[in-house]
């Protein structure tokens, strides 16, 4: 698939029943991958298998049209048919697979409640709210039951309330009815919770696939890093930790990784210390770093590192947890200098 | 109206369709009414349109029994098609009248008048019978008319002097007198070069042959005559 | 939401109109209605009642009305689809095929007439076939008037639908695949709805095309009481001999039209 | 996004389009060409140079040429402004003015150009003051056919624009005015834009109409060599006398009109 | 503001310079809200100021057209205009204000640097991805530096590399520039990095309003409360605590509300133990629930209540943080009965 300036070029497969995350930076390809899956793009080439038939193969000009795939796509885009009301537009898949009015009727109903829309059924999309219409797309998209379900985005604009009871729906239904599915989110917790397996795409390539909580536990990229919340340091490893591009060694366990190989440091956020002058003392890791953002989270304040005036540039995005109080303690603004210290125990070097 | 005018019915009810010149529509309408009260059951149907397209319509078929034309070569075309049976009778004639607004406020006495610069004068394109016959007025007086407009049919010409839009205008006789104290018609003698033919012929596709002679005999006959020189036509030769 | 379909909510406040817009639209409006109320003032009233109700008038009246519905509804049946494939279809000279649906706007209505004549009179390509085939005979009947209207108001309503299709986009059409529909039920149930206000005024400007219709019709189907002389061409004729009349019958034709679209408009902008 | 000016990008699959949908779609674009081909068939083609190159036909073609880009040009200026108003303003009796523009298309022409005479010409309520302010009389000019055709084009102009603004909806010109854009910059920078492809089509058909225009131009500007006979004016006296004249000279007026649509079009559709 | 079946009453008020965020369910009435201070909507009844100028006064008749309110809106939907690049998009407005071409230009470049956005200036809508129109959008929004901000939902649909980027330059945008703002979020993170004050609507409502840290830390509703991460129970005061309304006491420290008067009980999930027995101790609240759902979130894993059969129905959504080792130690689904522990002097009753 080529499109100025971008070329999305993945191999990916989901086991039927199986649940596939897909994680990336914006721009990265998913919803295009989910095009090609769906069959709304025609990759330049390419092969595209649903259960045992080919759907789309260019080198034999094969292109099974997307109503006959038997694949259900929710875009990121709600677009609702905005000439039928909620109920209606969840009933057109039933519909369209020849079910009778009154049985997809039963089931939008059904659906409606489960998205917890129930009061909205009689409105059109131009009457509902961001968040409704997002509902109802859900509803719709899981309403024909397809053998291959595509999700772009499910769980965008919804709710603190909604947010773990559609991811309960959703659970329940593709992990429950056999439905293979592709989801493709932002949220390392639907990934988490929803997901068997993980596939992170960056540029257009495929950077990280494997086992969900694999992939968030050991990332092997900044992206996959900072969407599992941990801190990630690119390299090279060396004896005892892993040397970086500038030359500094971070002191780490490494595991099952030679030296010479292209590696990565890994640690939490929350086994950073912070202190506002250079501190003498047992951590191997001292790294200066300027402060760039004050972000509280719930029980923590996570400060993000930027790098200092004449520093290595890999501490941007780093982040330190660390209590409110030690924050006050501090007395520190953005744009502070400060050092973020590290154990060699809480570092992980694993290859990439 | 009602039936078809294609269908050769043999049952009383019968249908005679008279294709007649646009201009005829006042005079074939009363005829038309005679027509049926003399030969009951039968219904005439007219089909009023410029001469011309009557003939195309002729020519490609149309299911005819006579043929009115508002000028012998519009007639010409059809005979020539072979369609008319035997030759055309000329049952009208009918010649140019100078038209002003009512009272003459231009003074216009004769055709030569009409040269003048200072008035707006309209005539009918060469292309059309009326128009023809003003060419042949020019060529036999030697005098060049300079229009302002050059118009398709006569009821046009005739409508920008009764709109005041023109202040002379070439017409039929019978033009003029359809529209009353509207305007006022100036005879002139050179109109007499060059009179208009009214034709009519009986197709000889006709599926009425019997009914179409009647007809043409009807218009051509004195009760014919009667109602076309109270139109203001002027009488066949 | 796009929402061609959407009820209007009242709380939305009106974007505002650029002031100077309202000098050419005024200018415009008056153009087009200031001969209509020149032709009201012209009109002899008392005799108007007279005119209207002559039975030459009526017969015309009830074929304009019959033939103007006959052929908007062929235009719908069979320039919808012509416009969903001008819009939609990807075929090689497409872009000429476009062209040629312009013509009937081009050429004059006479010659269209002529066109038809000279294609399914008697003697025609068309018109010899039919009638050894089935002993039909088109012309001068009221089929070829409801012909002629159409073959002139197909382009309108091709035209003003296929814009309507191109700017509502596929993009409910391709949701409506992902939802396993076939093309013919997206067709039915989520293009038609959505492009309904483009197909009713598509279809407003055919049938008051069809009302106003008259060259072609003299040219092919002819002039007779009550079979092809529909209101036109009784104004036509009418100003033969009364020009007052021929101004009374085109109001009767402006008010039939008025009335008609009032009818169709509504539901094109409720909706 | 709903971008009516959007790239297309080759990469989407097209949407397919029921199967049952080409055998109407043919038939339409059948009952289009078939007229025009026979048109062409009957069409006496070695006269055709000498037909087309005398002074006659030059002198309408170029006159037809002139007049239609004339009247197009103000169908665009004063009726894109009268859709705007009519797609947006909030004015009670829309609904009324809305049918009244319509008025035009159900006139047949010539009563149209009657009713233009009436108001303008030398004893009408306007042209008496025209006459009496300025000396200028409209009939029998140049102008006079650039009104005709105006006034009978101007309502497909303004119903598929209107057509256009409405499916395009509100939703940019909002975000503008969020954004600090007066009601002018936004009709300027996003209205227009946005509905190009419609004001083009539009356009089309306007330039197709005025191109096409017989009726009202006779009865109203009149016939006269040079200064108003248009091609279609040429053709309909031409086929008085001779009818291949006549057809031949349509054929001509047909392959302006495409000639002239197709330089047209594609930035419709590219755009 | 009335609608069938809505109607949003609601008295809000922001300092000059203040940004305030609004909170709330989908469809609580924030886009509504929006779009009547942007002018967009009228009211049916209300006043609107901004600065010292009435905007909107319905009593009055009073009713400035948007572009005339000095008010800018970033709504729900991106609605990039489609036929302007992104630089072309952004440059409106301040090309609106009077700005010169090139000036408009540069400050676009710069916005779209900032947006991370750089190499999208050629491109129209239709070629970017649903997180670069959203980038673009919000870099729309602030380019002409309106006096009043508002913004619905600005970070949705970015990834978690852009988000901490794009609040840090909110962040920079409406609290260095003395712009003020309403911010529309499903984010408490959103609001405590951003905002000075929280506004939460509930069905057109406000239901809570104060300073941000006050609002999050001491809910006083089920919505705040899940906002900010917080279990939370309703009752009446009692003596020791609260009162639920099917007379079950929640013992915990009051703080100064009287006996009898409506309150709350709140406490983290993380002071919530779990049993799969009714456990013997020293915890005072002891409650049974049903286990709705498992979420891993991080280094811990939330377990989420409901009623469970015949139970009180205001355990429903209350929340359990424990570590993974718990869960796999009690070995429990979904569906299963358990017990939340909460000790007394964990759970803070305030009054609502
Ligand atoms: N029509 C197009 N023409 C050219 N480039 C395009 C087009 N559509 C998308 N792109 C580019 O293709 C890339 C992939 O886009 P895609 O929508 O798949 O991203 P995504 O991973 O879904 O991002 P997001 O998280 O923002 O939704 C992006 O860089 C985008 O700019
Ligand atoms: N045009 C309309 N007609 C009737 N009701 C409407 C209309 N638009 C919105 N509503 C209703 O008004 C309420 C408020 O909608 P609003 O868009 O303000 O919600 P919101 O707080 O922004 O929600 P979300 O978080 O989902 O964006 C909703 O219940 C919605 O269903
Ligand atoms: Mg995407
Ligand atoms: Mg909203």
């Amino acid at each position: 698939m080529r499109r100025p300036a971008f070329t999305l070029d993945v191999s990916i497969s989901a086991a039927p029943g199986e649940v596939l995350a897909v994680l990336g930076p914006n721009g990265a390809g998913k919803s295009t991958l989910l095009g090609v899956l769906s069959g709304l793009l025609r990759p330049d080439e390419g092969l595209v298998r649903v259960g045992e038939h080919v759907v789309t193969d260019t080198a034999a000009g094969v292109h099974v049209p997307p109503h006959r795939r038997g694949v259900g796509l929710l875009a990121q885009q709600a677009l609702l048919f905005p000439h039928l009301t909620a109920r209606d537009n969840i009933a057109f898949g039933p519909r369209a697979a020849g079910v009778g009015r009154r049985e997809a009727r039963a089931r939008a109903e059904e659906l409606l409640t489960g998205v917890d829309a129930a009061a909205l059924g009689d409105r059109r999309p131009a009457q509902m709210s961001g968040g409704q219409q997002q509902r109802v797309a859900l509803a719709r998209a899981l309403a024909p039951e397809p053998a291959l379900l595509l999700l772009d985005e499910p769980l965008a604009a919804l709710d603190v309330d909604a947010t773990p009871a559609m991811r309960a729906l959703l659970r329940r239904v593709v992990r429950d009815g056999k439905q293979t599915a592709v989801l493709v989110t932002h949220s390392a917790l639907d990934a988490l919770v929803l997901a068997d397996r993980v596939v992170v795409l960056t540029g257009g390539r495929v950077v990280e696939d494997g086992g969900t909580r694999d992939v968030l536990a050991r990332p092997r990229s900044a992206f996959t890093a900072r969407i599992a919340g941990l801190d990630l340091v690119p390299g090279v490893c060396d004896v005892g930790g892993l040397r970086t591009p500038d030359g500094l060694l971070v002191s780490g366990l490494t595991d099952g990784v030679d030296v010479g190989d292209t590696a990565v440091a890994v640690f939490p956020p929350s086994a950073v210390a912070v202190y506002a002058t250079r501190p003498d003392g047992s951590p191997r890791n001292v790294l200066p770093v300027r402060l760039a953002a004050i972000e509280p989270r719930g029980d923590v304040v996570r400060l993000r590192a930027a790098a200092p005036p004449g520093g290595p540039a890999w501490v941007d995005g780093l982040a330190a947890d660390v209590t409110p109080a030690a924050v006050a303690d501090l007395g520190v603004e953005p744009g502070a200098e400060l050092w973020f210290v590290v154990k060699a125990t809480e570092v992980a070097i694993h290859g990439q | 109206g009602g039936a078809a005018p294609a269908e050769t019915d043999p049952s009383p009810a019968r249908t005679l369709t008279v294709f007649a010149a646009a201009s005829l529509t006042d005079v074939f309408t009363e005829l038309e009414t005679r027509f049926e009260a003399d030969n009951p059951g039968v219904d005439v149907v007219l089909n009023y349109g410029a001469s011309s397209d009557l003939a195309q319509q002729l020519v490609n078929g149309g299911p005819a029994d006579v043929f009115a034309a508002a000028s012998a070569s519009t007639m010409a075309t059809v005979t020539d098609a072979g369609l008319v049976e035997g030759t055309p009778v000329v049952f009208a004639r009918n010649r140019l009248q100078i038209v002003t607004a009512p009272g003459n406020p231009e003074g216009i006495a004769g055709f030569a008048d009409l040269a003048r610069p200072d008035l707006q004068v309209v005539v009918c394109a060469p292309q059309v019978p009326c128009g023809a016959a003003v060419e042949r007025i020019e060529t036999a007086t030697g005098i060049t008319l300079t229009p302002v407009s050059e118009e398709p049919d006569v009821r046009s010409t005739l409508g920008r002097v009764t709109t005041g839009n023109a202040d002379a205008g070439l017409v039929y006789v019978t033009d003029v007198g359809s529209v009353g104290d509207a305007v006022e018609g100036v005879d002139f003698p050179e109109a007499e070069q060059a009179v208009t033919d009214y034709p009519i012929g009986v197709l000889a596709t006709a599926p009425q042959p019997e009914l179409a002679r009647a007809f043409a005999d009807l218009v051509s006959g004195a009760d014919g005559q009667a109602v076309l020189a109270g139109a203001g036509f002027v009488g066949a030769p | 939401m796009t929402a061609p379909v959407r009820t209007r909510d009242r709380h939305e406040a009106a974007v505002g109109l650029p002031r100077l817009l309202w000098v050419p639209a005024g200018l415009a409006f008056a153009l087009i209605a200031l001969p209509v109320v020149g032709l009201g003032l012209r009109t002899d009233w008392p005799r108007l009642p007279e005119l209207l109700l002559s039975e030459a008038a009526l017969d015309a009246l009830r074929l304009s009305l019959l033939t103007a519905s006959c052929s908007t509804v062929i235009c719908i049946v069979l320039g919808g689809p012509l416009a969903v494939v001008l819009a939609r279809g990807r075929l090689p000279g497409l872009q000429v095929l476009r062209s040629i649906v312009l013509l009937p706007l081009v050429l004059p209505p006479v010659v269209g007439g002529l066109a038809l004549l000279y294609l399914v009179g008697r003697t025609g390509l068309v018109g010899q076939g039919l009638e050894l085939a089935f002993g039909i005979t088109v012309p001068f009947t009221t089929a070829a008037v409801v012909l002629a209207q159409t073959f002139v108001a197909l382009p309108f309503l091709v035209v003003s639908l296929e814009g309507a299709l191109r700017t509502s986009g596929q993009r409910y059409e391709a949701v409506a695949a992902t939802l396993g529909a076939s093309p013919a039920l997206a067709f039915r149930r989520v293009t038609v709805p959505l492009v309904l206000p483009g197909l009713l005024s598509g279809a407003v400007l055919a049938f008051a095309r069809c009302l106003g219709e008259f060259g072609a019709t003299i040219a092919f189907a002819g002039s007779l009481q009550g079979t092809t002389r529909t209101l036109p061409l009784l104004v036509y004729l009418a100003r033969e001999s009364d020009v007052d009349a021929a101004v009374a019958l085109s109001l009767l034709l402006v008010v039939v039209a008025v009335v008609v679209i009032a009818i169709a408009r509504p539901r094109t902008v409720a909706s």
